[in-house]
């Protein structure tokens, strides 16, 4: 066990192989942290299965197992079912990527939460398939360039709009569905505990911003998924049996041209004049996500801006580590 | 005591008497009778178990290994397409060496679509690392449940209990019972030390590197050949404890004779038939059965087989564009062994053909004239109906 | 060509999906069973749905009963359904001095002239089960005409068995089927005494 | 070997630091506030308290610099707020009147000053030091090596201690009771003042009733000498014979005013002068009912961004007071004679600027001929600069001992009074390391500042100053300042961003996605064993706290 951090678990720990700045990484150390080393964790298949756990080594500092890429959610049922047998009350959680949950991993996802196991599935949606080095899938964008999905004499790049998951997913009746990203620390922390104190199947939509697939500077992973909330483009909202109960107003609308200009798989559009149709095509779906959501006149004093204040201290931390005595225990259980 | 059970419910009773903690299955015919039993059981608290419908049989076996992975003894069921749509997890859960126990009520493959018996899914998933057993009876599915558990806890290694759907699934058979307190002390509490615990937060289901990956299959494999010493000791274990033993193979008359038939499933009980009557007419003939089909007991056949000079392999599996996948792996085995002996293979009881006295004596015939014409046979087929495409 | 275990006794039942053939088999055999004899029920599925025509078959035998073949030469063909007549096959194999249970009301007897090589018995089996199941269900009225034709199964195993059978459906389901039956055993043996 | 469970954290013997091509550095940096103010106080740190209404802690804290904060929260012109970040977010912190708030509340619960160290004998030998002067540098010096445990004895030819501060600032601008207070708070820090007493060897017109000590006394009698005697010697205009009627030099009329004296004063006065002192004056003048013209040779404020030296040299914020109560100032114009009748004085002939500076950078204007203009005036007050007097300690310095200090305006800084405090400081570190022969311990200001480009601006919410002119209230026509109180000024303490200096808001550690940066109790470390290098955490750092650097970093 690696317990250098007095203060957080790592349940995801460093020695991992995840590139240089990757949002997943950023994103599943902040949600296990929250959620501890008394839990069961069940990977997909994806990049942060693939960085966290190869080679004889693992990063992983809790329970922590992988079947294949799309029956992440069937093999946390299975998991919780044996728990319940044993009247075991132990949190599962399933973390995948965009494709093992839009995509492969749906059928899965849908059954066990339309069972209703006690389950919380986190996607961490980085906007395509970048374990198998950026092709498109449900969740990538509009007009985002992909490794299948190029931009060429005739193409624009993607042609269809990102999958509306999170409304699928509430439309199971489900007890707790919300949106969050790595730059709003502080919401991330509520939705995650607000999760945990459901009892019956959650999910969690984290956008993870991806340095490689994004092609963004290392540096930028948060500014970008910043950006990807105050231009509109992804609202941050709760949903609770299929109803919107919250969502993060934007203090101000900022141009979807300052979250595309920092990336990469955008830069085709500023080249030509079809790019700036695409420009505005987008502009519109962030205009419609607003207003869909209220995301400009929400009565809620939930706000970007006051959800990015730093105080002083700090904006909130994770889980009382465990006293060194439960750690030499555990260093004795695994060794 | 002995009662008229239908296959499936002898299945569901001796699954009960194992008492998973967690089941989990997706309907398809010919296996279906068997979860409604147990979620009758369920339904009636006969069995304390978390009962999963799963959305399809890829979840089912997911579940399923999940909570083997755990730490809880579970049970599902499949056939046909739906054992196929497993087979990705079903590679993962042998190379994850998971205890699982699984039926297979053997069905054909579709296209064309067919729900009658044949061997051709579970043959097709023969490399996916799990032992597999084939039965004969109702009763021998029952006991071989509880056995299966016990080789499969036993060695680390899941198991495939494959029986022919509607031949046994759904027929009526008289049944010995087995009784709860003897199931009992045949088969411990089970326990897996790899289970996911916070109390022991390692990880299962890493990736390997080309450095490695040999090594994990390796070992895979030879956990796979020691299993056979494992099932030998359930069966004999089971005929201490119930008073009806099992191996590898099951034989009828298989010593000394000139011709021996090789065959797996529901189809040697017509095979014990002709060997009957045959030998009645003073033929030296006799037959074994492949009880355990993977691991491959080359060596136990070995025994029964090299001092016979004919072996007829009757199989309802082939390798399409190769051969019979047992007179295949049959031959290889006897070559290896110098031994030189004619194996005539032939594919019958595809897509739930009948195999009749009549066509199994035929086939004996036929032998006798001498080795057929192809590496293999097709039992009884009507070739004008396979014409032009059919 | 005989055989050693010819000795086994084959019963095949015809009817369509829905009439209850299935059942008719298992409550056959199960009754076989509580008197004594190996025995063996399974049905033969198209994918059958209801109207369709089904088979069934029971073996009944001394000695275990190790084939898993279907019957081709029946020892007794019960017909459920007249209709199926018109389909030869459903005396397809039938051994000579063979038996037929035919559910009719009767005036088709005269349309079997080339059968009387078998002893044919004929019996308004739906209007019985309408009187006591209040549905036209002729598979245990039909039962209770084997028992009168043969002594593998007697009327109280077949109520047993019924009663096994049944089981989940409940005591009034289990009454009016034994009902149903018996009055098919009386019928059957009046009518064979006529 | 293939193990089919992997032991938890086994990652750590993959070493990702080797990725790393740039490397994140922790480093506090010196905010800019605290980089342009002349004493060098820690505006951050005396603020961060503040914000956490630690009001004595955040008093000490200011006062390790400047003795005098209510003092200087009036009269300092505040550089501070100029340069603070916050202005390119919404607006500068109120530093001024954070300052004058601290300082009132000090004096109102009667804080007083702790030496640093008790034992002072053993640390300082009992070494003795002669301050020259009770100004601004000469109390800053005294305070500084009192508060190390010397015995200093501060000498000062006028009535009252303050040297500029009491003689030179108008009453309205500073009471004489909150500077007498400050003072005293010095003062019991064992400082001995000797008041109406002259250093040096000359003779004849010195003011009464009177003490004077000759420059050999103080030399034998002193191991180190402190010369802050400021720059009281008015420039004078050419050839003018300054007469109470018609003719006075900023410096005296600010003094007589300052002692209460009542002068008899006509309607027109103009002044001559862009300094701090003219603007004192001429807004003393019109708080005695004076119309008042300021002569100016400079232009106004914000003219040459190139050479801010040809803008007038008197604080912005003074001017526009000045301006708004009434004041008329005439730029880039100067006095070419004063025009009589007769014994009466009616005005001063002006001339536009041509330049400002002669070749060798020194003041001398030059004016357009034909350019004159007449200005109606019944009084001139000349507030063209000071020079330092050195009559009668000339053999101080030029002897070049090395037991002699000179700061403040002595020693040619800007005339400021907070520039004069800074200098005291140094000075008094400068004679501790004279004395002791080891430089002491003080937070060296010579750091990187901190723009507000290395912050990440997103973090901190909007928030207004309490008002816009807080610290200031109109008084019938005059501005006066006020105070905070406790809840304004702890929100506007919470403005500050904490530029270049870290407050463990854990972004850094929370973003962190190879877990390389280390929380402890009271700060962070980097684990450049896994550092992957990405720069997120400086990225996101909201105060430019990291840095990235390209060179690596082990």
């Amino acid at each position: 066990m690696d317990r250098r951090d007095r203060f957080r678990h790592n349940i995801l720990t460093s020695g991992h192989s995840a590139c240089s700045g990757c949002g997943e990484a950023m994103a599943s150390r902040m949600v296990t942290d929250l959620i501890g080393p008394d839990a069961i964790y069940i990977g997909a298949t994806g990049c942060l299965q693939v960085f966290s756990s190869h080679n004889q080594r693992s990063a992983w500092q809790a329970p922590w197992m992988h079947s294949v890429f799309s029956n992440a959610a069937a093999v946390a049922a299975g998991v919780e079912a044996s728990l319940q047998a044993r009247g075991k009350k132990i949190p599962v959680v399933v973390q995948a990527g965009d494709g093992g949950t839009f995509d492969i991993g749906l059928q899965c996802l849908s059954g066990m939460i339309e069972r209703g196991h006690n389950v919380l599935f986190v996607c961490y949606d980085n906007e395509a398939y970048m374990n198998t080095g950026v092709q498109r899938s449900g969740s990538t964008p509009h007009a985002v360039r992909t490794s299948t999905s190029p931009p060429g004499r005739v193409s624009e790049g993607k042609h269809h709009v990102k999958k509306d998951l999170i409304s699928i997913i509430a439309a199971h009746h489900m007890p707790y569905a919300a949106t969050a990203t790595v730059a709003y620390f502080p919401d991330l922390k509520a939705k995650v505990e607000k999760a945990l104190s459901i009892d019956g199947p959650k999910f969690l939509q984290i956008l993870s911003p991806c340095p490689l697939g994004w092609n963004h500077d290392a540096a930028l992973s948060v500014q970008v998924s910043r950006l990807a909330v105050e231009t509109g483009l992804f609202p941050l909202v709760e949903l609770e049996h299929g109803e919107v109960s919250r969502v993060m107003r934007l203090s101000t609308q900022k141009p979807v041209e300052d979250y595309l200009k920092l990336q990469g798989r955008f830069l085709h559009l500023f080249n030509d004049k079809q790019g700036k149709t695409q420009i505005r095509h987008i502009q519109a779906l962030a205009d419609t996500r607003i207003r869909r959501y209220g995301l400009l006149d929400a009565d809620t004093n939930w706000t970007s801006a006051s959800a990015s204040i730093v105080q002083r201290g700090g904006r909130g931390t994770y889980l009382p580590v465990v006293p060194a005595g439960m750690s030499d225990h555990n260093a004795k259980a695994q060794g | 005591m002995r009662k008229l059970l239908e296959g499936s419910r002898a299945v569901a009773e001796a699954v009960r008497l194992c008492e998973p903690q967690v089941i989990a299955a997706y309907p398809i015919t010919p296996q279906t009778h068997i979860i409604e039993h147990l979620a009758q059981f369920v339904a009636d608290a006969e069995l304390h178990a978390e009962f999963i419908n799963a959305e399809s049989e890829f979840g089912a076996i997911s579940i399923v290994q999940g909570a083997v992975a755990a730490g809880s003894r579970a049970f599902t069921a499949s056939a046909s397409q739906g054992l196929l749509l497993m087979t990705e997890v079903l590679f993962n859960i042998a190379g994850m060496r998971l205890p699982v126990v699984m039926v297979c009520a053997n069905r054909a493959v579709s296209a064309p679509i067919n729900i009658f018996c044949d061997h051709q899914d579970s043959m097709s998933v023969r490399d996916a690392g799990w032992i597999q057993l084939y039965v004969e009876t109702n009763q021998e599915a029952m006991d071989s449940i509880v056995q299966a558990y016990y080789i499969a806890e036993h060695c680390e290694l899941p198991v495939m209990l494959c029986m022919d759907g509607f031949l046994l699934t759904h027929t009526f058979e008289p049944v010995e019972l087995l009784d709860q307190d003897t199931v009992k002390s045949y088969l411990p509490t089970f326990t897996f030390n790899r289970m996911l615990s916070p109390d022991q937060p390692h990880t299962l289901g890493a990736g390997s590197e080309p450095e490695n990956y040999l090594e994990y299959r390796y070992a895979q494999h030879q956990a796979m050949d020691k299993s056979a010493t494992i099932v030998t000791a359930a069966g004999d274990k089971f005929a201490a404890a119930f008073g009806r033993s099992y191996g590898l193979l099951d034989c009828y008359f298989s010593q000394d004779v000139e011709t021996v038939f090789v065959t797996l499933g529901s189809a040697m009980g017509v095979v014990r038939d002709v060997v009957d009557t045959l030998r009645a007419q003073g033929e030296s003939v006799g037959a074994v059965r492949l009880r355990c089909f993977r691991p491959f007991p080359a060596e136990a056949l070995l025994a029964k087989l090299e001092k016979s000079c004919r072996v007829i392999v009757l199989e309802k599996a082939f390798s399409c564009g190769a051969s019979g996948i047992v007179a295949t792996e049959l031959r290889a085995a006897l070559q290896l062994a110098g031994v030189s002996l004619l194996v005539h293979g032939y594919i019958c009881g595809l897509g739930g053909r009948d195999l009749t006295c009549k066509v199994v004596e035929n086939i004996y015939q036929q032998s006798l004239a001498g080795p057929i014409a192809q590496r293999h046979g097709f039992a009884g087929i009507n070739v004008t109906s396979s014409e032009g495409g059919g | 060509m005989t055989h050693m275990h010819s000795a086994i006794y084959e019963i095949r039942f015809h009817g369509r999906g829905g009439q209850g053939v299935v059942s008719a088999a298992a409550v056959l055999a199960l009754a076989v069973f509580e008197n004594g004899y190996e025995t063996q029920a399974f049905p033969k599925f198209g994918s059958e749905r209801r109207g369709a025509p089904v088979e069934a078959y029971v073996r009944i035998a001394q000695r275990p009963i190790r084939t898993h073949t279907q019957i081709y030469t029946p020892d007794v063909v019960i017909i459920q359904d007249a209709t199926l007549m018109h389909c030869a096959s459903v005396f397809d194999g039938l051994k000579p001095g063979g038996n037929i249970i035919l559910n009719s009301a009767g005036t088709i007897k005269t349309q079997l002239l080339n059968h009387e090589a078998y002893q044919c018995l004929t019996i308004a089996a739906n209007d019985i089960a309408q009187k006591h199941l209040s549905r036209p269900l002729p598979n245990m009225v039909l039962l209770g005409a084997f028992a009168a034709i043969s002594d593998y199964a007697s009327i109280n195993t077949l109520k047993t068995a019924i009663a096994g059978h049944l089981q989940s459906k409940g005591k009034k389901i289990v009454q009016s089927n034994v009902d149903a039956m018996m009055e098919g055993y009386e019928t059957a043996i009046n009518g064979i005494g006529t | 070997m293939s193990k089919l469970s992997i032991d938890p954290g086994s990652s750590v013997t993959n070493l990702t630091g080797s990725w790393r091509t740039q490397t994140p550095v922790m480093k506090n940096k010196w905010p800019p506030c605290g980089q342009t103010c002349p004493a060098s106080e820690d505006i951050q740190a005396w603020l961060a308290l503040a914000s956490e209404s630690q009001w004595q802690a955040a008093w000490r804290k200011l006062t390790a610099r400047n003795p005098l904060p209510a003092v200087m929260g009036r009269v300092c012109y505040h550089p501070c707020e100029s340069a603070c970040n916050r202005k390119h977010l919404d607006s500068a912190v109120n530093i001024h009147a954070m300052e004058y708030f601290l300082g009132e509340m000090a004096l109102a619960n009667g804080w007083q000053h702790q030496k640093l160290n008790d034992n002072e004998n053993n640390a300082t030998g009992g070494k003795k030091i002669a301050v020259v002067g009770a100004g601004p540098a000469g109390l800053s010096c005294a305070y500084q090596l009192a508060l190390r445990g010397y015995a200093v004895t501060i000498f000062d030819a006028a009535e009252e201690a303050g040297g500029t501060l009491w003689s030179g600032i108008p009453e309205y601008r500073l009471p004489k009771n909150i500077l007498k207070q400050e003072i005293e708070a010095i003062l019991k820090l064992g400082v001995t003042l000797v008041l109406n007493c002259t250093i040096g060897d000359i003779h004849g017109n010195a003011p009464h009733p009177h003490k004077r000590i000759s420059t050999e006394s103080l030399i034998t009698d002193y191991d180190a000498i402190f010369l802050g005697i400021g720059a009281l010697k008015p420039r004078l205009f050419q050839n003018s014979q300054y007469t109470d009627q018609h003719v006075l030099t900023g410096m005296d009329f600010l003094r007589r005013v300052n002692q209460g004296e009542e002068l008899s004063l006509p309607k027109r006065v103009a002044v001559i002068g862009g300094g701090n002192t003219a603007i004192d004056v001429a807004r003393c003048l019109r708080r005695l009912d004076c119309d008042v013209t300021v002569v100016c040779a400079q232009d106004p404020h914000g003219a040459h961004l190139a050479h801010p030296g040809a803008e007038i040299p008197a604080s912005e914020l003074e001017v526009t007071q000045a301006q708004r109560e009434g004041v008329e100032i005439i730029y880039r114009t100067a006095v070419s004679r004063l025009v009589y009748s007769g014994k009466h004085l009616n005005g001063v002939e002006t001339c536009r600027v041509d330049k400002i500076h002669d070749r060798h950078g020194n003041f001398n204007p030059v004016l357009f001929e034909g350019t004159e203009t007449f200005i109606a005036a019944n009084l001139v007050i000349f507030a063209i600069g000071q020079e330092v007097d050195w009559c009668g300690l000339e053999r101080l310095i030029d002897s070049g001992l090395s037991k002699v200090f000179i700061g403040g305006d002595a020693a040619g800084n800007p005339r400021f009074a907070a520039t004069a405090i800074g200098s005291g400081f140094e000075n008094a570190m400068s004679i501790i390391d004279y004395l002791s022969g080891q430089k002491p311990y003080f937070d060296t200001h010579k750091k990187a500042e901190v723009t507000y480009k290395n912050l990440n601006l997103s973090y901190y919410a909007q928030s207004h100053r309490q008002t816009e002119n807080a610290g200031e209230k109109e008084n019938s026509g005059f501005v006066d300042t006020i105070s905070l109180n406790e809840s304004t000024a702890c929100k506007e303490a919470l403005r500050c961003l904490s530029c270049g200096v870290c407050f463990y808001c854990d972004n850094c550690w929370h973003f962190c996605p190879d877990a390389a940066i280390i929380k402890q109790a009271d700060n962070y470390t980097i684990d450049y064993d896994f550092c992957k290098g990405c720069g997120i955490c400086a990225q996101e750092c909201p105060c430019g706290y990291i840095d990235m650097h390209t060179v690596l970093h082990e």
